[in-house]
Formats: C-alpha cells, structure tokens, sequence
C-alpha cells in the first residue's frame, strides 16, 4: 500500500551492463519484496562499464554498484574512497574461449595467435594476461592482443579467422553459444579463484550509515540464495521480467543464461558463506593490475579496499 | 520556303524531356527504392558473406518489427520506452533549439562571438561528445535530463550555425531601411535579421532534430534510463539483431517525424519562401 | 535670397522657406582614402523638387545617406528646419531603388511598419487609417491585406512610397526609386510621384540616372561631378507645371536634356 | 542661420559606435575567453559539486596534456595512435568527400534522387550510427578500415545536403546561358553547376569534417585498434580523467585542424566569394 | 517582298536575303492553361536589327527562347538559314540582361567558353587569338586575364558581347542587354552595338522595355500587345545609319516614339 511506500527509503543501485540477469540477487530481492522488508526501494540504473559505475558512486548518484575488483583498485588509486562489500561473482566470470571445433586444448597451444578481448573493462585483458603467462607467454611476443569488442563484432572476429581465442565474460560466452557460435572454455581451473564483480559502495556510507549496508547486504544475500535454489528458476525469471522485459522474452534463452551466470556466484570456500572476499586473491588481483600498467605501484592499504565484515554477520544471521 | 522545313509534330521531338523516371508518381518511387534496397539485403543475407547475427534477413526483421509493433500499440513495456525516448528527444530539441538561438544571436550579432566565441564552439564540437555523458550524470542524475542534456550538446551547434548565417542573410537594403527608420538594434534583430533569416535558421534546425536523435540514443546507452537506447543495448548484448534492427527502424521513424514536423513548421512559418527546400516535401 | 511667391503652376526653386540645408558637406571612406564627397552646398525650400545626376560612383547614395542622417560627414554641416541632423530622424522618409518590403508582413504591416518601430504595435494600429488612406492614394485601395508576393514591380514601390510617407516627413529623400521598373512604369510612377509630392506638399530630393526623369520631374538639377563629387552645375527647370509625358517631345525639353547630358561627365567610359 | 546649429564636432557624436569590445584584438579576444573557461572549470573543481574522477582539474589536465605532448613528440606509444586516428580521419573524410558528392549529386541533379533517395538518406541519418560498427567490423574487419567506414558513413549526410544544396544554387541566367552553348548536361554539372555550388558545398564539407572526427572515436571505442580512442577508452576505464580530457583536447585540436584545412582550401578554391565565412577566419 | 537593295547608310528592312523565318509561331505554358504568344510570323533579313518591344509578361522572352531554340513553340515554324531550328545552335548567340560571367574564369576565358563548350579545351586555346580580337573591339584590351570581379557593369556587359560572338553566329538574339546598366553607360553601350553589329555584319534582334533603344537602334520595331503576345504594330525606322545620340532630340525621333508609346498598351498600370 501507499502507506508502506512512503516510508522506504529510495537507494539507486548501478550495474555495469544492462541485463537483469547479471545482477540476479539485485532483481530477486526487489521481486521477492526483500528489500522492502528492509524499508529500501531499490532503484537499478545502467550505465556503460564498471568505470562509469564508480563515477556514479563517486559523484553521489549511486549508493552501491556492481563494478569490477579491477576498476575497484584503480578508483581507490585515484582517491575514490568506494570499498567492496560483497563478493557477487564469487568464480571467475571471465574465460578464455575457444571454438568448439577448434584444435586448441590449453593456454600453451595459443602461442604465435591472436587473442581477442571484449569489454571496456580491461578486466578480461588481465585476466587474459594472468592466464596466458602462468603459462610461460608474454604479450607482443608469444601472442597478439587484439580488442574486438562484444557480440557482433567477435563473432565476426572468429568467422574472419582474426582471432584464435576469445577472453570474455561467461554471460558474453553464453550468448554467443545460444546464437550458434559455440565456445570452450580452456581457462585451467585454478584460475577460478580470480573473482568479478561484486557490491560496492562509499567509504563514507560505511562509516555513517552501517545499518544502511546491513538492510542492503541483507536483502541481496536473501535474493542471492533464493535464486540459487533451483526450485526458484521460473520465479527468478519472472522478477528478471520485471525488471527488462526485453531480456526474458526468450525464455529459454534467458534460462540458460541465468545458468551460466548462476554458476559463476557459487563461492570456491563453502564454508565461508555467500559474498566472502579472499584477501589473498585480492593481492593478487593488486599485483596483476601492477604488471599489466593499471596501477602503478600497490595500494597504500589494500585492505581498506575491501571489508568481509558485512557478510559475515549478515551470513551468521541467515543460517 | 524549303521542303527541308519540318512540320510542327517534328519539331516537338526535342521537347524538355519529361524524364520517363520522373513521371512516376512520387510514392512509387519511393516504394521502389525501398524494393532495390531490401532486395539487396536479402541478397547480402542469403549469400555466406554476413552471419545472421550480425545482419538479420528483411524478413526476421519484418516479424520482429511487427512483434514491437504491437507491444507498442498494446501499451506494453517498449510503449514506456519508446515515450522516454520520445520525451527525451522533445525535451533536448527544445533545450537545443533554445541554447542554439542565443548562441546563434550572439555569433551573429557581435563580431565578438563570431571572433573569439566561435572557434570554442567548433572546437567542442569535434569532442567526442560520448566522454560527457559522465559528467551529465554525475550533475543530472539517471533520470533523463542528463540524456535531455546530451542531445541537447549535440543538436545545438548546427543550430547556432544555421542562426549565425541566417543573421547575415539580410542585404544591405534591408539593413539600411531599418536604419532610417530608427530601429534600435533589437528591433533590428526581431523585426526583420531573424524573419529573413529564418530558411538557414531551419536548415540548422533541421539539421539538429537529426542530431537530437542521435545524442538521445547515445546518452540512453550509456547513463541508463528505460529508453529505445536501453531496449538496444539489451537486444545487443544478446546478439538478438533482428530486434536491434526492428528498434533502429522504429527510431528512425522517430527521427523522420521530427524532421517532417521541422519541415512543416518551415512551411508554415516561412510561408513567403517558394523555394524547394530539399528533402523536405510531404 | 527672400523671392516674391509665384503662382503653384511653376514651384519656384527660390520661393518659400528653407527646410533643409547643406553647408559645406564632405565624406571621405576607408580612413581617408576614398573621397566621396566634396564642398557640397544647397539649400532646399519647403514644397520643392530637386534631383541630383551623376555618373555610377559619383557619391550620389554617400550624399543622400548623409543627408538621411544615416552617416555622419566628415566635415560641414547638415540641418533640417534649423535642426542638426546627427541620426535617423522621424521626420525624413527615404526610399530605394528596391521596394524591400518584408514578405511576412501584408502590404498595409509594410507601410506602418515605421510606426510600429517608432511608437510600438498599438499606435500602428491607431494609424491604420491613415496607412489605408496613403494605399488608396496611391492606386493600391483594397490591397491592404495582400503578401507583397502578390504584388508587382510597380505595385511594390508604390507601397514602399506609402511606408515613406506615412510618418508625414517634411522631407523625403529618393535613392533611384524606380530604376528597376520597366520604361513605361517607370513613367507612370514619375506621375504618380509628382501627383503624390503636389497633394502631400512634401520636399522631395531625387537621385536618378536618368536625365529625363530628373527633367521632368524637377525645379532645379544638381549635376554632380565624380572624384570627389561635387556640383558641377545647377540647372533650373523651368517647364510649367503639373508636367506631362507630352513635354518629353518638346523642343525645351531636348535642350535641357542635351545640356545635362554635355555637361555629365563621359570619361568613364572609355 | 540659427545659435542651435553646432559645429562638426558635435556632429561626429553619432559616429557609428566602433565598439569598444570589437576593437580588442582578435588572439586577446580568443585568450580571453579561454581565461573565462578555465576560471569556471576551476572553480567547478574546487567546489563539492563534481568528484575528481568525473572532471580534473585545469591544471592536472594541463599536466597531463604536457605528458601526452612529449610522449607523442618523442615518437612515444601515442604519436603511434595518434598517427591511427588521423590517418582514420583522413580517410575516412577522403571516402566520405567522395560517396558525399557522389550522392549529392545525385541528390541534386535528378527529381528522383531528391523525392525517392533523400528520405533514405534523412532515415539513414536519424539512425544511431553506433548500431552499424559491428556490420563495419565484420565487413572490414578490425583494422583501421571498419573505423574508416564509420567515420565516413557519419560525415557523409551533411556533404550530400550541401551538395544537393550547391546544385540549386546557379540562377535561371546561368543555366539559360549554358542551355544555348548546347552544352550536356554533364558539361553544365561540372564547368558551372559544381563551381558555382562550392561555397555550399563546402558548408557541407565543414560540417562533414567534424563529423568525421566523431565517428572514427566512436569507431575505434567500439572496434578497437589502437587510436587515440582506444587510449581514451582505456583511459576511461582506469578512471585517469585527466588523461581522458587531455587526448579529448588533443582530438578536438585535430578536428579544428580538418575544419582550418576545409576552410582554406574554400579560400583557396573558392577565391572569388568575398563573403564572410562563419567560424572560419585565419 | 524582293525589293532592291538601298545604299548601306539605311540598312533596309526589306533587302538582302532572309536569314531567319517565323511563321505562325504560338506558345502556351502550363498545360495550355497561359497562353504566351500567338500567331507569330517574321523574317529577317541579313544585317537588319529589329527590335521587339511589349510591356512586362507580353512574351517577349518566351519569343527569344523559342528563337534561340532553347524552348519548342506549341505552334508554327521556326527555320534559320531554311534549315528548323530544333536545339540551341552554334549560329545563334544568345545575351540577357545580366552579364553572367563566371567568376571563377578569367575575361578571356569566359568569352571562349561557347568554344571550350562545344568543341573541348583545345579548341578554345586555339581560338584565344580571335578572343583578344574581339575584347579588343568592345574596348577590353588587357582586360584578357582579370577575374570578372574587378570589372564595371559595362565592361561586364562587353565582354558578354564577346562571348555571344566568339562563335561567329549569324544571328544575334539579345534579351534586354543593357536594362541593368545606368542610362549614361547604357547610351554609350547602345552605340557600340550598333557598332560592333555594322563591323560583323550580324543580323540582330532585341528585346527591349525602352522605346528610345528601340527606336535608334532598330531598322524595324515589333510592338507586341499581351495576351497572349501578338504583334500589334510593325514600325519601320527609317532614320539614317549610323545612328547618334544626338538623334533623339530630333522630331522625327519623337514622333516615332510617340507612336509606339501610344500602341503600347497602357491597361496594366491602372
Ligand atoms: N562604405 C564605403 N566604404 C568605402 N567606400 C565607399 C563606401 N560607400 C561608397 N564608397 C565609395 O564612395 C564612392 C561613392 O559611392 P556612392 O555609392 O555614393 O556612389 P553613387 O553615385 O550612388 O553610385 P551608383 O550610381 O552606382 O549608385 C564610390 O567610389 C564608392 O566606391
Ligand atoms: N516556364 C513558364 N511556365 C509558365 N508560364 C510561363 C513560363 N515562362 C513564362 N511564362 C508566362 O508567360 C508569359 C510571358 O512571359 P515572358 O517571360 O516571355 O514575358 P516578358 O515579356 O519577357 O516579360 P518581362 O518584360 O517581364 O521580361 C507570362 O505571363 C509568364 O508568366
Ligand atoms: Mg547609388
Ligand atoms: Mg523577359
């Protein structure tokens, strides 16, 4: 009622790519009126990359995101107090992709070709990097990075044999296998442990409205596990719909999506709960971004960049 | 005089030819043009050169125009969007055309703005304009003012040309006539630079409501909102190209309407003006 | 230079009192470099008829401008009825050789639109009475709301003497006003005008190209002579008045005509 | 005659009023409204209201313009980039002169093209250009030729309405003229139609120049390479604003340099049209 | 009509061999709906210059068109040298009121461009030679390279002549040549047609407002009456040859112009 509704407190929530299904807890909690239960109306707004959500967090326009622990490091850099609170894509939603029926197995056969990257982010294009030099390659050397964008053009990149491999997101991948290009993931699986995207908010909102995160963590946790149980796929799907229409129209499409996405916000450690930031993996998330350029030395405080504090009472909380 | 003289019937053979495409009936000829163009498209589609997902055939094309079609017509989620856009687009010609006139004025008035004013804003002009959109975020917010903005920035300088010149466009007659009547420079400006002015005022107008289009699809794609432009970039990131075409095809009709509507106000306003004004006849 | 009256027949160029006045007028353009005009001097009396004739160039437009209070001269002095004139002034009408009316306005918008520059929309609308009767003066009654599109070369000038006179000038000043009509126009036009100046008792100075017309229409000819201009010689007219197309044919007439036309300067063209 | 008359002093009261604002010189002018600028700019960033990672400062930007010009000066990373995107530009506006005249000719010769081409093209025009990268690249392929043909496709409109345009411009006399030489058609295309429409045309070139900045950023944005958009992109997506507005300023240096170069080349080509040319003195 | 040829001071209208034929000549615009002219029938005689006269939208225009090809007749014949006329050809030359040069060529190379035209670049350079010749006629010489900017009206309008007769055409056609020049330059312009005529031997026909250009430059005057355009009144001129400016002041002169003014139809300034 009308009652309720006056007294939630509007939050603006920024995600950096406009699909519902990629911020799935976000759009479960609304549909399934957790955020509400916390006094919250949530209000998602999409703008064009991780980089641009932390503006709009820095500007004061958003009060959380959804960007990448990348784009994170190299806020903080510049002074942008904005801290992980929550990790979403706990596995790396990052791969690096082959064709179906192509002959390469692992990183080390694409020595002497060209590997594509997608988004704006330069995430993928660390990622890419991490992979490729664990395996002894250097960039300019024993492989070509070449950025071909998303979708379109890196279908067309494969059909023009322009590219041997493509590093890019699990949802990208996902699509373009539902459109008929088929891809392998060859990433070797150690490299799950580098994760994605994940709730971000200000430092200051930290410091002055705790409670505030606590309502917010609370209710994504709560539509983080609703959409986890497989029971809840349709239900899911349906609060996706509300949200873009546009996206759920193919529902089957959608679905496999969901999976595919799903998939990638299961934590590695279990037995820390939903939403756990490794510290460790956070150093060397520092440390890859130094080598490939974005950062130019470490953090002063790489541990103020993220806080575990939230979900670990939030998770004792649910169980 | 001489049997060499031909009758009157020979004469007539070199008549201005009444070019045999030219008596077609306009909207056939359009139509036509329509045939050439999907026919290649069709061809493109069928041959290995395109895959479906970077170019759908006129056909899925078709279908899925008739699918937004009536989501639109049944007052669905695309009517909401295509209003937000629409707004957008309306809202930004207005501000456009209301920033442009006064810079126009002053470009055209003052040999200041036309010396030092100027430069700066050919000078913008060529910025990617994309690399704002931020900054109207960060002030505007994700409602759409900071999309109205952007088309705004956008559409606003072939306005303030089109006003600049229209400005010159009075001769000297004109000019001297207001002289000796005493006009101040206002008068000057409102009751005779700016009516005479007017046919490059409209061109500079009609040159932006295909600029607001562009700068509205642009700021939606990139500061969120619920417009045609997020419909766009959902359909895209799904590589669903039929659906990005059908919206591209939908706006362009937005864009055509603003253009006629702008062509109509011309005719309506610069009523005196006989001449053809291209590419803008009912 | 007090002359006794004459009778209205002949508009004596030395009768009457002395509405404007030039003293010696000069102008030099571009910082000095081009001299226009020079020593220009001539009184002009209430009621009179003058046309100034010269070769393209000669400063004929620089003297009218100046006299319009359009442009300052560089040196003497301008006064109308006693008056400096430093500006546009309400009560000197001037026309071109292009009617330029405003194709936006109907023809009767055209003729107050001085008013309306001077006094604002609601004393045009007072005048419009007067703006109708101007049009039916000259032949144009009924064409009040009619675009100038609609009208022709000869119509539009016209309208364009009514949008001069409607301020009622004590003097008005004619830049080659119907140079670009046709001959036999152009004639009718010349009658017109005469007709328009004897029924408003306007002061009326002419430039022209025309020897004819300046002979036909004046009491007195200023011949000016190019670089710098300057009055080469003043030719009274004594023709009888009012002056018909007949006269043209007349033996005085072709003598004036010639002594004008020996006196204008040819050297331009050769 | 009268105690009233004054002496010519007084008289030259009325000069027309050389204002006092016109008589600065034009680079002080410039310079002046430079200062202006960047006093707002830099109160804008000392103030609350935009954080640095949305808008620098003048002087972090200035640094950093300072980098970017010696890394470029020294045959750095950037002059590589730097050396893409104009070649993008170049060819791009070279193909867009082209298909524009091509078209406009087209356009403005035949009823056909005006009533049944011109509506595409206004259509084609209002459509968002971004949505066409991906035909481009998949077509071209990912170098600089897909970037081209975006950057062309974008500033070919504004060439086709100015040439459209132009072929309008000669009056009844000169086509009459030309009629009783004999001369073809083609004949009274090229030796009276084309020179007598240059100075529209060239209106259409300069809008066109601009155009073709935007679209090869927006080109390399979208299809990668390595211009100067790409720098701008991974710029942007380390959040180094100064470094994105210092290659903007750079850009938009390289637009009015395409822009300066139209401009000469229509006084060089146009030398006998006196009039004045908006924006595009010295 | 085989007269005898007359001594060449009075270029006869009636004499030498016919160099262009009307016959039953009609036009209608418009779907039928205006019609321009009708029943128009002449012929003229090599060297002869006859002039057309007839108030503003009487046709004369559409007559010079159709005479130069540029337009076909609804009706009639048009032959020229017995042979039809069915496109604009190089024995006819063909001027307007405006010079029409193109500011992009020099003098010279305005005048070739018939030449460069028809018969390509080469051409047109070889015949540069008998351009300086023909500038050098119309009192252009040195005049060969200086862009059309930095030429008067006058000397515009010559080298205008120039081009009309690079090409040697045996008819000449002129639609109101000199109308936009000053009554001064257009005198003196008039003299050197007639001039420039008599040295080549053209045959020439003019379209004219004014019925003093008419009269001393024609050995014939058509008066066309509006309406569709017919031809009223045909006057021979029989004045002696070569004409002088002095002329017009003589009776004879005036009668001849009364004559025309008063068939000229006066109805439309009413
Ligand atoms: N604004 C100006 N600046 C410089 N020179 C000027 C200006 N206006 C006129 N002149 C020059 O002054 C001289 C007189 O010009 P003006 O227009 O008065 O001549 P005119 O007799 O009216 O000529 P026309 O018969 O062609 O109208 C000319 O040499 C002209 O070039
Ligand atoms: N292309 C056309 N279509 C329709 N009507 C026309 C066309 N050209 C001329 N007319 C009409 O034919 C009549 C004669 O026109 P024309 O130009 O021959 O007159 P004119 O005697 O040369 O007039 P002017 O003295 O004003 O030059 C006019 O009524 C005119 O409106
Ligand atoms: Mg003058
Ligand atoms: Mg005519």
């Amino acid at each position: 009622g009308t009652g309720l509704s006056q007294e939630l407190r509007e939050i603006t929530f920024a995600q950096p790519s406009a699909s519902a299904i990629n911020s799935f807890p976000v759009y479960v909690a609304i549909g399934e009126g957790y955020f509400a239960e916390e006094g919250l109306e949530v209000q998602v707004e999409t703008v064009n990359g991780s980089g641009s959500v932390l503006q709009a967090l820095a500007a004061g326009q958003a009060d959380f995101g959804r960007p990448g622990p990348g784009p994170l490091l190299t806020a903080r850099a510049r002074g942008v107090d904005a801290v992980f609170i929550y990790n979403v894509a706990a596995r790396a939603n990052f791969g690096l992709m082959v064709e179906e029926d192509s002959p390469y197995q692992t990183p080390e056969d694409l020595a002497g070709k060209v590997v594509g990257t997608g988004t704006a982010d330069g995430a993928e294009v660390g990622f890419a990097r991490n992979v490729l030099s664990s395996a002894g390659m250097s960039p300019g050397e024993d492989y070509e990075l070449l950025t071909v964008g998303d979708g379109g053009p890196a279908t067309a990149a494969f059909l023009r044999d322009e590219i041997a491999a493509y590093s890019a997101s699990v949802a990208d991948a996902a699509v373009l296998g539902q459109r008929g290009v088929a891809l392998r993931d060859i990433t070797p699986a150690e490299f799950a442990r580098f994760f994605g995207n994940g709730l971000v908010t200000m430092g200051d909102t930290i410091r002055d409205e705790p409670e505030l995160i606590e309502k917010f963590v609370r209710a994504f946790m709560k539509g983080q596990k609703f959409a986890m149980d497989e029971a809840n796929r349709e239900a899911s799907l349906d609060h996706f719909a509300a949200g873009f229409p546009q996206e759920i129209e193919d529902r089957d499409f959608a679905s496999a999506l969901f999976t595919a996405v799903r998939s990638k916000s299961v934590p590695l450690e279990t037995d820390k709960g939903l939403g756990y930031l490794p510290p460790a993996v956070w150093e060397e998330w520092q440390a890859s971004l130094i080598a490939n350029g974005d950062l130019p030395a470490p953090l002063d405080d790489l541990n103020a960049a993220f806080t575990n504090d939230f979900v670990t009472k939030i998770s004792a909380e649910l169980e | 005089m001489t049997d060499t003289a031909p009758d009157q019937l020979d004469d007539t053979v070199w008549v201005e030819k009444a070019s045999l495409i030219d008596s077609i009936p306009r909207p056939v000829q359009i139509a036509s043009v329509a045939v050439v163009f999907i026919t290649v498209w069709q061809l493109i589609t069928l041959s290995d050169l395109v895959p479906p997902i970077i170019l759908p055939t006129p056909l899925e094309t078709w279908n899925d125009m008739m699918f937004v079609g009536a989501n639109v017509l049944s007052g669905g989620y695309m009517l909401d969007s295509l209003w937000t856009t629409v707004k957008t687009v309306l809202y930004g010609y207005a501000l456009a055309i209301a920033i442009g006139l006064t810079l126009g004025i002053i470009v055209g008035e003052t040999a200041f703005g036309e010396r030092a004013i100027m430069p700066y804003l050919v000078a913008i002009d060529t910025m990617p304009k994309v690399a704002f959109a931020p900054l109207f975020v960060a002030w505007l917010g994700f409602d759409i003012d900071s999309k109205v903005a952007l088309a705004a920035f956008i559409a606003t300088f072939p306005i303030v040309v089109g006003t600049a010149a229209g400005l010159h466009a009075p001769d000297a007659n004109a000019r001297m006539l207001f002289k000796t009547m005493g006009a101040s420079r206002w008068q000057t400006l409102y009751k005779m630079k700016l009516p005479t002015g007017l046919p490059q005022i409209f061109t500079g107008l009609k040159i932006g409501s295909v600029g607001v289009m562009a700068g509205a699809i642009t700021g939606e794609f990139l500061g969120g909102g619920n417009g045609f432009g997020e419909l766009i970039r959902v359909a895209a990131s799904q590589l669903n190209t039929p659906r990005v075409f059908s919206l591209i095809l939908y706006l362009s009709l937005v864009g055509l309407a603003l253009f006629a509507a702008t062509s109509y106000a011309q005719r309506v306003l610069v009523f005196w003006h006989k001449d053809r004004v291209i590419g803008a006849e009912g | 230079m007090m002359a006794t009256a004459r009778v209205s027949q002949l508009r004596a160029s030395t009768g009457g009192e002395t509405v404007y006045e030039l003293t010696g007028v000069g102008k030099t353009y571009a910082r000095n470099r081009v001299r226009a005009l020079e020593g220009i001097s001539l009184s002009l009396e209430r009621g009179s008829f003058s046309s100034v004739i010269g070769s393209s160039g000669c400063g004929k437009s620089t003297l009218l401008k100046i006299m319009a209070g359009l442009i300052p001269p560089s040196q003497g002095r301008v006064t109308i009825n006693n008056q400096p004139v430093r500006g546009p002034r309400r009560d000197i009408g001037m026309m071109f050789q292009h009617a330029t009316l405003f194709p936006w306005r109907t023809t009767i918008e055209n003729v107050l639109l001085p008013i309306e520059i001077r006094d604002g929309k609601a004393a045009a609308k007072a005048a419009w009475g007067r703006g109708e009767k101007l049009l039916d003066l000259v032949g144009l009654g009924g064409f009040e709301s009619v675009y100038p599109d609609e009208l022709s070369g000869g119509m539009a000038q016209r309208a364009a003497i009514c949008r001069m006179l409607v301020t009622q000038p004590d003097m008005i000043l004619l830049d080659e006003p119907f140079s670009a009509l046709d001959e036999i126009s152009r004639d009718f036009m010349n009658m017109e005008l005469q007709r328009i100046c004897t029924e408003t008792n306007a002061t009326a100075f002419l430039v022209t190209h025309s020897i004819a017309e300046a002979v036909i229409l004046s009491d007195r000819v200023y011949v000016l002579a190019p670089r710098p201009g300057r009055i080469a010689e003043v030719v009274e007219i004594d023709l009888p008045r009012p002056r018909t197309l007949d006269m043209i044919t007349t033996p005085k007439f072709g003598a004036l005509v010639e002594r004008i036309r020996t006196r204008l300067d040819k050297g331009d063209f050769e």
